[in-house]
């Protein structure tokens, strides 16, 4: 009770509050474990995820050391898939952070200002929404051309204006709130008022919206990679994996199951986090929910 | 208690908020000046304009029109750089414990961003004086690094009124400081407003809908209506010889805890009218069992009916 | 077995949009369209050789000019907007006037040549000049055998878009009705000058060829036309419910260079990079028994110009193309594992289009790796790869034709830099072989120009020729006398006549 | 009312403008042309194209190209598609009818996943129910949908030969024969939203559940049934449309890839197709009529709204 | 003895929440006679709205349940009624209102609609009989135009009109018992009385027996009979409202009565209790109310004092130190003391 608080003064309670998620701690220590291949790749693996070894291609699970057999050339399948992990994970984490860093401060401004920073930002936040993502995606990545750092910069683009409208949300929420017209009434400034008094009362949900939309993230690089547009080939991405072993589907489905199921379960997993924080962080809703 | 000169004259303040159904007349021309060192009481019942008057006043808002001196300076016309200097002299206290404090910061820093952003105190001697605020206010030293939801609605207010002070300012509006809080804590908040007031010289605006709250610390009262003020007075005047029927039958409403107390109350009927179309003449004619027909098309001016005593009322006449 | 009338065949096509003639090479829209016009004359399967159609016969009086007599009688479909039903509208030498002034007029994506006039000596002989001998006039699937013939008063009627809605023409089935990209309905055409089998033709447009294998396991469909993923091509032929027809068709598939840019523009570098190349292995493991290894860029199944001497302009020999290399100034120097160029880093960048051969290409970036050349492929919508190589963006290119005439002088002729020759290979001497074979009527003289010219290219490594694929139809076991596919869909003619088995 | 409709849709107007002149610079810009790809082609024939190109006045710079695009398009004029030669506005809309099917099924497909399963989930809390739901909707929300959409493929098209697993039948087909055709790429489609919705569902239900006026309806002795429905669920939808309406836009993004997987010929393959050939009045063209029926359904939304919540009224 | 309507007996109603049990209340027995009403007064938290939740069976649980007691009404134990037989009694026998009426009102369903709702569920009538009904029941509770208002949604009345509608709800079924949470807090004054006087009039007119909660003593003075103080989950006094107000004798109760500013009364100072109520973790094992307690002694700290009756059991205290009926009159200027619970 008398001990000091610091800003993290919550994590224990909020920690404790987490643990009660048990999907989230699923999902926590299956992403823990993505991670750690992701990292250790290099050493975990005992193939090369390029090498191809044309004599043993569609070696089945188990057999000749590949744990998960190999794909049509050959190359170790989960090789490819630990390699494959990196690419996943920090496409999802970079396009979240981008994202959120431009919409958090389009979304500060265009709330605080209205006016005609509003009117602009709004319009082109709605010129996004009403894009065919996709669509959008996949055109701005033929002018490009495929490479890992565009596909993170391009769906980037198209993920802020979720932000944005969250933080606007919020903003003009807070705008009227008594502590923000108090902090003006004491004479802060502008820029005090928006970055010392009204973005740490946004991050909260920002926190939550960036956790949900990591999985997005790698679902629509997924999805790029599937279509052929995200990275290239010979370069182990999960959903460029999935077209690859498309044209066996017939011959040999494992190849489109597994670097699948690595997306799904991500995912998946990445979710469950997100559920569990969004319920710790955000105690109206949690309060209802549990 | 010695009372000075005006620190406030309010002239005719108007703020018409423009809304989709039209213009929301929340305030619709009042006038009152505020004597150095005394509290002027403000009531009236919801959505009479009493927080938008507070707010216009401390430049939380812009007034459609109309003009305000404090200590003699227009302060409508204060140039945005000069306007630190202002707010160093007029503060407020919200009526809502939970919202008016940065959930995201200690108390210390709550207290403290006034005199960091007004350059009050060397930042050596900060932690001091947060610590003499506090006890000023009838906190704990120590309660500078906590947060604001570990407190309750009662010493969050106090934390309120501790920013407040911390500029030293000479007048501080409160908007409803009690309304929100529990009746046991109530009278705590209000002795220490009263002490305040004595030690430190300080005037007030207080703004309540509750008349028994206003009349224990007020020295002059003003009943609002409507966005309009129907009457003013010294609160003995005002509770002993209402002129009013709208502040009659306010008094007459207030439930007093005795149960031997078997007054006839004059009961309003209906509800009070929508800001956006105010009723013409007498806004309190469609609800005042006394009204004539000039009360429908004429407006009352403001009269004074004895020492201070101000009514804007046809019957008066 | 005795034919048997009736039944609808449903023919698998990858993307049907627009039935507008001439626009596109696409094997869809002229498969379909074959089945609708007549032409003067289709082409053998098996020798190229030109067999009469609409055409009765021609002759070639001489060099310069060509006479075609057309069948009598020969009807054009009825009951349709410009001639209702029962009208028997006789399509003579006017019409065949018309349509070739037509192609010319309008086709972006087949040239006719350098035909000087087109003139109907009667109702029944038209007659053609051109400005040099033309004995490809016949020879060739993509000119005059693409020329379909139509009534010149439809194009009146209906306009360009509105004939592209319901073409109508005198072949053996007529247009009933189509849904861009999803199908196409032609019915039995009663009054063709041969029996006529099948009730109806459809074609079924499924993109994904993947989906079109399923589509005919499961009975949805009863031809893939052109089976692209060749791995289904075993499992196809294992089954006992279907009939895989291989046909020589197929493409040439290579790696080209832009032969201006650096380094490329050094027949040396070209050379040893090709010696780096294991390309029997790379082929085998892609294409397996569904091609053949390319030498030159005519392929055993074409009667000119195929040459198997070339041969000896390719090995494998790794070591000694490291050493070309090196002494082109090839050197890791910067420690990377992967030669350096003149102290800069050497990268190959392969650009294709999606296919099958991104799967080889793979495999031969995966071989210069390990030979210490930072390779990569990087597949490419085809509009960006044909703009790339069109404007010399591209340095290492997947290199693609059909195999024969056109191909090898449009790849490599001066004359087609900006089109499709995009090695931008413009040798003189080259040109001069090509040009000259051109004029050729006689056989072997033409194919020995073609050898030579052929020779010069690939000494020059101008490109690298990696296979032949084969190009294989599958048909359920009930359709009967199906041929692949070569220059348009043959449905019926005089060497085959397809039905439907119970 | 109508005066809201119509500022609502006059502000849409510079929403599409704004689409159509990225759209217009971004294909500009990209490298590629469907030219050069005609080009290409060894059978060519260079004049014919060169006055092709003239006349689709596609030599003349993008500026001047997107202006005379506008003023056509003001017209009701799409322009022609650079490969197939044809007018833009008649092959969406060929196209558009079977982008239409698939959608309006996948939404049908995901709202009578997700509504029941939602309330039903909030009204038994923390039961087998509860769990299951949830973690169907969290299966749903996380399965990649082109995965999906092969694992269906494989199972029910392939091993079980239940379903077709490909396009829409041409000819002679009756409206029941079409739902076969589209019950798998319906749930491919509609698999996350069914799960974003599913959560949603609860998460609303649960909010609404708890909430002053449904203590009132128990307090009037309303059976849970009946408060469930009643009024829990006429509150809690609200929020329910405005997400469908949101996720309505994610929908016609994905069709692009189920219409690629299913060999369904939608709007979303012709996109696509466009985008690989860089047919730019085509691209322009799908691209704008998915941002049109994107607004229009957020704009039916908004009309929605004024009929369930009595508190809005837009006059 | 009296016809008591409703005997609540030792009920106890705990929270499971993250921080531990909430024992939102906690042992609390009080009779209800037909036709009266009882004020529960106490600060925000005490406890009341729980105690009238529990009494309608309508504590959400999970987290709350009703851990022990018993709630008689009319002879018959509630909580051992099936959930059914409940829905029979809510809103017919016992009905309720609440403190926000905007919120507590359906904001998406006609007000007219919900009242019918109510009739329609208890009363086997058509639904124009229904319709009818709710009509002659606004015009009873004083709204003018009812056929129009019928067609209302809540957000198009005010406050006081709202409140009305839901008084109107309450009592279309003739029930026995209405439980009114707070049911004028949100109110203005000149409103408040009309509602306060309204509840007169229906209880008069209905014969209802009223549960009146409240932290307005103003309010409680006006309209109870009796009144129970309540402080953290425990009652601490219960008596008739006379003697509340003129002869409290729990520290708790005085120290509420003379915090609040009054009008009919000056003072310089008010007369604050300090401190503020206990959080349920730092709630002391003895009185819960030492910690703010002028008369407080050693034993309260450690001993909880048992609720006492005295007067015959019209009255009741829980403290030990319990002020003297002679403390009063001497501190009293001039009021004599009532005579015990002779308010009747
Ligand atoms: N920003 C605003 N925009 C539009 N109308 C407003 C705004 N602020 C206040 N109003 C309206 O002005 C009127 C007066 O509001 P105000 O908050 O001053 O009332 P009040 O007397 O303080 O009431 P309360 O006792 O409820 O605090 C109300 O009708 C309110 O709805
Ligand atoms: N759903 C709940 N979950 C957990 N605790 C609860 C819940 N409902 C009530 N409580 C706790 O029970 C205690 C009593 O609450 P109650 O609502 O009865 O107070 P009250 O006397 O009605 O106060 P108020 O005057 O604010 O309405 C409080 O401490 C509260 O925190
Ligand atoms: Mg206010
Ligand atoms: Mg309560």
């Amino acid at each position: 009770m008398k001990k000091r608080k610091t800003i993290f003064s919550g994590a224990p309670r909020l920690l404790k509050v987490f643990a009660r998620h048990r999907l989230g701690i699923v999902g926590l220590i299956a992403l823990s474990a993505f991670i750690v291949i992701a990292v250790l790749a290099p050493v975990l693996v005992r193939f090369d995820p390029y090498t191809m070894d044309l004599e043993h291609a569609f070696v089945p699970a188990g057999s000749g050391g590949h744990l998960l057999g190999t794909d049509n050339f050959g190359r170790d399948t989960f090789s490819r898939l630990a390699y494959g992990a990196r690419i996943s994970l920090l496409i999802g984490i970079v396009v979240v952070t981008l994202a959120a860093v431009v919409g958090t401060i389009l979304g500060l401004l265009s709330g605080y200002y209205g006016g005609w920073v509003d009117f602009t930002v709004m319009r082109l936040v709605e010129v996004f929404y009403s894009f065919p993502f996709l669509i959008l995606v996949i055109a701005v990545m033929a002018i490009l051309g495929p490479s890992i750092f565009n596909v993170m910069w391009v769906l980037g683009l198209v993920h802020w204006p979720s932000y944005a409208r969250l933080v606007r949300g919020q903003v003009l929420s807070l705008r009227n709130i008594e502590f923000i017209q108090a902090a003006k009434t004491t004479g802060c400034s502008d820029s005090r008022i928006i970055f010392r008094h009204i973005m740490p009362n946004t991050i909260t949900p920002i926190i939550v919206q960036a956790t949900l939309g990591i999985p997005g993230a790698i679902l629509s690089s997924a999805a790029l990679g599937f279509l052929g547009f995200g990275v290239q080939q010979p370069t182990p991405e999960w959903g460029s994996m999935v077209n690859e072993g498309k044209d066996y589907i017939l011959l040999n489905s494992d190849m489109i199951l597994w670097p699948g199921l690595c997306i799904f379960l991500v995912v998946l997993s990445f979710n469950f986090i997100g559920d569990a924080l969004r319920d710790t962080l955000d105690p109206r809703l949690s309060k209802q929910l549990k | 208690m010695k009372k000075g000169a005006a620190i406030l004259e309010v002239e005719d303040l108007v703020k018409h908020f423009p809304s989709p159904a039209g213009s929301v007349k929340a305030v619709d021309g009042i006038s009152f000046s505020i004597l150095e060192g005394e509290t002027l009481g403000m009531v009236g019942e919801s959505g009479c304009g009493k927080s938008t008057t507070g707010k216009i006043l401390i430049r939380l808002e812009d007034p459609t029109s109309g003009s305000a001196h404090f200590e003699g300076k227009d302060i409508f016309s204060i140039h945005k750089n000069d306007m630190k200097a202002f707010r160093r002299k007029v503060q407020i206290v919200f009526q809502d414990p939970f919202a008016s404090l940065d959930p995201r910061m200690t108390v210390g820093e709550i207290i403290g961003e006034p005199l960091l952003v007004h350059n009050l105190v060397a930042r050596k001697l900060m932690k001091p004086r947060i610590q003499e605020l506090l006890k000023m206010v009838g906190l704990d030293a120590t309660h500078a690094d906590r947060y604001p939801h570990e407190f309750s609605g009662g010493q969050r207010q106090r934390i309120g009124i501790a920013r407040a002070l911390a500029v030293e300012p000479r007048l501080i509006i409160c908007d409803e400081p009690v309304s929100a809080l529990d009746v046991s804590i109530q009278a705590q908040i209000i002795n220490l407003l009263k002490d305040l007031q004595r030690n430190h010289r300080l005037t007030y605006l207080f703004i309540a809908h509750d008349l028994a709250v206003v009349k224990h610390i007020s020295d002059r009262i003003c009943v609002m209506y409507l966005g309009k003020i129907v009457e003013t007075a010294n609160k003995r005047t005002l509770f002993d010889k209402p002129l009013h029927p709208y502040t009659k039958a306010l008094l007459s409403s207030i439930p007093v805890p005795n149960p031997d107390r078997q007054e006839e109350r004059i009961l309003l009927e209906g509800d009070a009218p929508s800001p956006v179309s105010p009723p013409t003449g007498c806004r309190f004619h469609t609800r005042c069992a006394y009204a004539y027909d000039l009360c429908k098309y004429k407006e009352p001016p403001m009269l004074e009916y004895g020492d201070k005593h101000f009514c804007a009322c046809h019957l008066l006449n | 077995a005795t034919p048997r009338s009736g039944g609808t065949l449903k023919v698998a096509a990858s993307s049907l949009q627009s039935l507008q003639l001439y626009k596109t090479a696409a094997n869809d829209i002229t498969d379909s369209q074959s089945v609708i016009f007549d032409t003067l004359f289709i082409l053998s399967k098996d020798d190229f050789k030109p067999i009469p159609s609409l055409a009765e016969g021609w002759t070639n009086p001489d060099p310069l000019t060509w006479v075609f007599s057309i069948k009598k009688g020969v009807l054009f479909h009825d009951d349709n907007p410009v001639f209702p039903k029962g009208t028997r509208r006789e399509v003579t030498a006017d019409d065949v006037v018309y349509s070739i002034e037509f192609m010319q007029k309008t086709s972006t994506a087949y040239t006719l040549g350098p035909i000087t006039g087109v003139k109907a000596l009667d109702r029944y002989t038209v007659e053609i000049t051109t400005k040099t001998p033309q004995p490809f006039l016949v020879n060739d699937p993509n000119r005059l055998c693409r020329m379909c013939v139509i009534p010149k008063e439809a194009i009146d009627k209906l306009g360009e878009d509105g004939f592209a809605k319901y073409p109508i023409g005198s072949g053996a089935y007529k247009f009933k009705s189509f849904s861009p990209d999803s199908g196409l309905l032609l019915v039995k055409n009663a009054f063709y000058r041969l029996p006529v089998y099948l009730d109806a033709v459809e074609f079924v447009v499924i993109p994904d060829p993947l989906a079109q294998s399923i589509a005919l396991q499961s009975g949805e469909i009863d031809v893939i036309k052109h089976l692209f993923n060749l791995e289904m091509a075993d499992s196809f032929e294992k089954n006992p419910k279907f009939n895989v027809v291989k046909s020589g068709g197929g493409s040439y598939r290579g790696l080209g260079f832009n032969t201006t840019v650096e380094p490329y523009n050094n027949p040396a570098v070209r050379k040893a990079l090709s010696m780096l190349l294991d390309i029997d292995t790379a082929y085998k493991a892609i294409i397996g028994d569904h091609g053949e290894r390319a030498y030159g860029q005519v392929p055993p199944w074409v009667p000119f110009g195929y040459d198997t001497s070339l041969k000896d302009l390719w090995s494998y020999d790794p070591p000694q193309g490291l050493k070309i290399l090196a002494a082109n100034g090839f050197k890791d120097q910067d420690g990377d594992g992967f030669l350096d160029l003149n102290g800069k880093p050497f990268k190959i960048e392969i650009k294709t289009l999606a296919g099958s051969q991104v799967k080889a290409l793979t495999i031969l970036a995966t071989q210069l790796r390990e030979k210490g050349i930072n390779a990569s492929v990087l597949t490419q919508d085809t509009a960006v790869w044909a703009d790339d190589l069109l404007k010399g963006n591209t340095t290492v290119f997947f290199d693609y034709s059909f195999a024969g005439t056109t191909g090898f002088h449009s790849l490599f002729h001066g004359s087609m830099i900006g089109a499709a020759n995009t090695h931008f290979y413009n040798n003189p001497e080259v040109n001069k072989l090509l040009d000259e074979a051109l004029t050729k009527v006689k056989f072997d003289e033409l194919s020995s120009l073609w050898k030579k010219a052929q020779r010069l290219v690939f000494k020059d490594t101008v490109g690298i020729p990696l296979y032949f694929e084969y190009s294989y139809a599958v048909a359920s076991k009930k359709v009967v006398d199906f041929v692949p596919p070569w220059g348009g869909l043959t449905l019926v003619s005089t060497e085959n006549n397809v039905w439907l088995n119970k | 009312m109508g005066k809201y409709l119509a500022r609502r849709i006059l502000t849409t107007i510079p929403v599409l403008v704004g689409i159509s002149f990225i759209v217009f610079a971004l294909v500009s810009f990209a490298p590629g042309d469907s030219i050069s790809l005609m080009l290409s082609n060894e059978t060519v024939n260079v004049e014919n194209v060169a006055k092709l190109k003239a006349e689709l006045g596609l030599d003349r710079p993008w500026y001047v190209q997107y202006v005379s695009y506008i003023g056509k398009l003001v017209k009701g004029d799409m322009g022609r598609s650079v490969q197939f030669n044809r007018p833009v506005a008649e092959m969406i809309g060929e196209k558009i009818g079977n982008t239409f099917k698939l959608t309006i099924f996948s939404c049908l497909v995901s709202l009578c996943i997700a509504i029941p399963l939602g309330v039903l989930a909030a009204a038994r809390r923390r039961s087998i129910f509860d769990y299951s739901a949830t973690a169907i909707a969290l299966v749903g929300v996380s399965m990649p949908s082109f995965y999906l959409g092969l694992l269906l493929i494989l199972f029910f098209g392939l091993r079980m030969g239940w379903l077709p697993i490909r396009g829409l039948p041409t000819y002679d087909s009756t409206f029941l024969k079409q739902i076969r055709y589209l019950i798998l790429p319906s749930i491919t489609l509609g698999s996350s939203m069914a799960g974003i919705l599913t959560r949603l569902t609860r998460a609303t239900m649960i909010e609404a559940l708890g909430q002053d006026f449904a203590r009132t309806a128990r307090a009037k002795g309303q059976s849970e049934m009946g408060v469930l429905f009643k009024h829990a669920f006429p509150n809690a939808f609200l929020p329910i449309l405005t997400t469908f309406g949101m996720q309505f836009g994610s929908l016609l993004g994905g069709a692009v890839i189920i219409e690629t997987i299913f060999s369904l010929p939608g709007l979303g393959m012709l996109a696509m197709n466009a985008v690989k050939f860089r047919d730019l009045p085509l691209i322009q063209g799908t691209v704008l009529v998915f941002a049109i029926c994107f607004v229009a359904v957020m704009l039916i939304v908004d009309i929605l709204y004024v009929f369930i919540d009595p508190r809005i009224r837009y006059d | 003895m009296a016809d008591n309507l409703l005997e609540v007996k030792d009920l106890r109603t705990y929270f499971r929440t993250e921080e531990g049990v909430v024992k939102a209340v906690d042992g609390i027995s009080f009779n209800l006679e037909r036709g009266k009403t009882l004020g529960i007064v106490g600060e925000s938290g005490c406890g009341k709205s729980v105690t009238s939740l529990s009494i309608m069976r309508l504590i959400p649980n999970p987290p709350g349940k009703i851990v022990s007691g018993s709630i008689v009404f009319e002879g018959k134990d509630l909580l051992t009624k099936t959930e059914k037989q409940m829905r029979g009694i809510r809103g017919n026998d016992i009905s309720m209102i609440f403190q926000e009426p905007m919120t507590s009102l359906n904001p998406i369903m006609k007000v007219g609609t919900q009242i019918s709702e109510a009739i329609l569920l208890h009363q086997k009538i058509g639904t124009t009989d229904a319709k009818k009904k709710a009509i002659e029941m606004l015009t009873r509770v004083g709204i003018p135009m009812p056929e129009k208002r019928m067609d209302s949604y809540p957000h198009q009345l005010s406050g006081g009109m709202r409140q009305r509608v839901m008084i109107a709800m309450a009592l279309s079924c003739n029930s026995k018992l209405l439980i009114a949470d707070e049911p004028t807090t949100a109110l203005d004054v000149t409103i408040q009385a009309q509602i306060i006087d309204l509840m007169k009039k229906m209880r008069s007119e209905f014969g209802t027996s009223i549960i009146l909660i409240t932290h307005d003593l103003g309010v409680v003075s006006g309209l109870a009979d009796d009144v129970v103080v309540m402080y953290a989950g425990k009652i601490v006094e219960k008596a008739a409202v006379r003697d509340i107000f003129k002869d409290a004798r729990h520290p708790y109760t005085i120290g509420l009565l003379q915090s609040i500013p009054r009008i009919d009364q000056e003072v310089e100072r008010l007369q604050a209790i300090e401190g503020v109520v206990p959080n349920q973790q730092e709630m002391p094992p003895g009185c819960a109310f030492y910690p703010r307690c002028v008369r407080a002694t050693e034993r309260c700290r450690t001993e909880a004092p048992p609720l006492e009756s005295f007067d015959a059991g019209k009255r009741a205290v829980a403290c030990w130190n319990a002020v003297k009926r002679e403390a009063i009159t001497m501190s009293d200027t001039g009021n004599a003391p009532m005579d015990g619970g002779k308010a009747k």
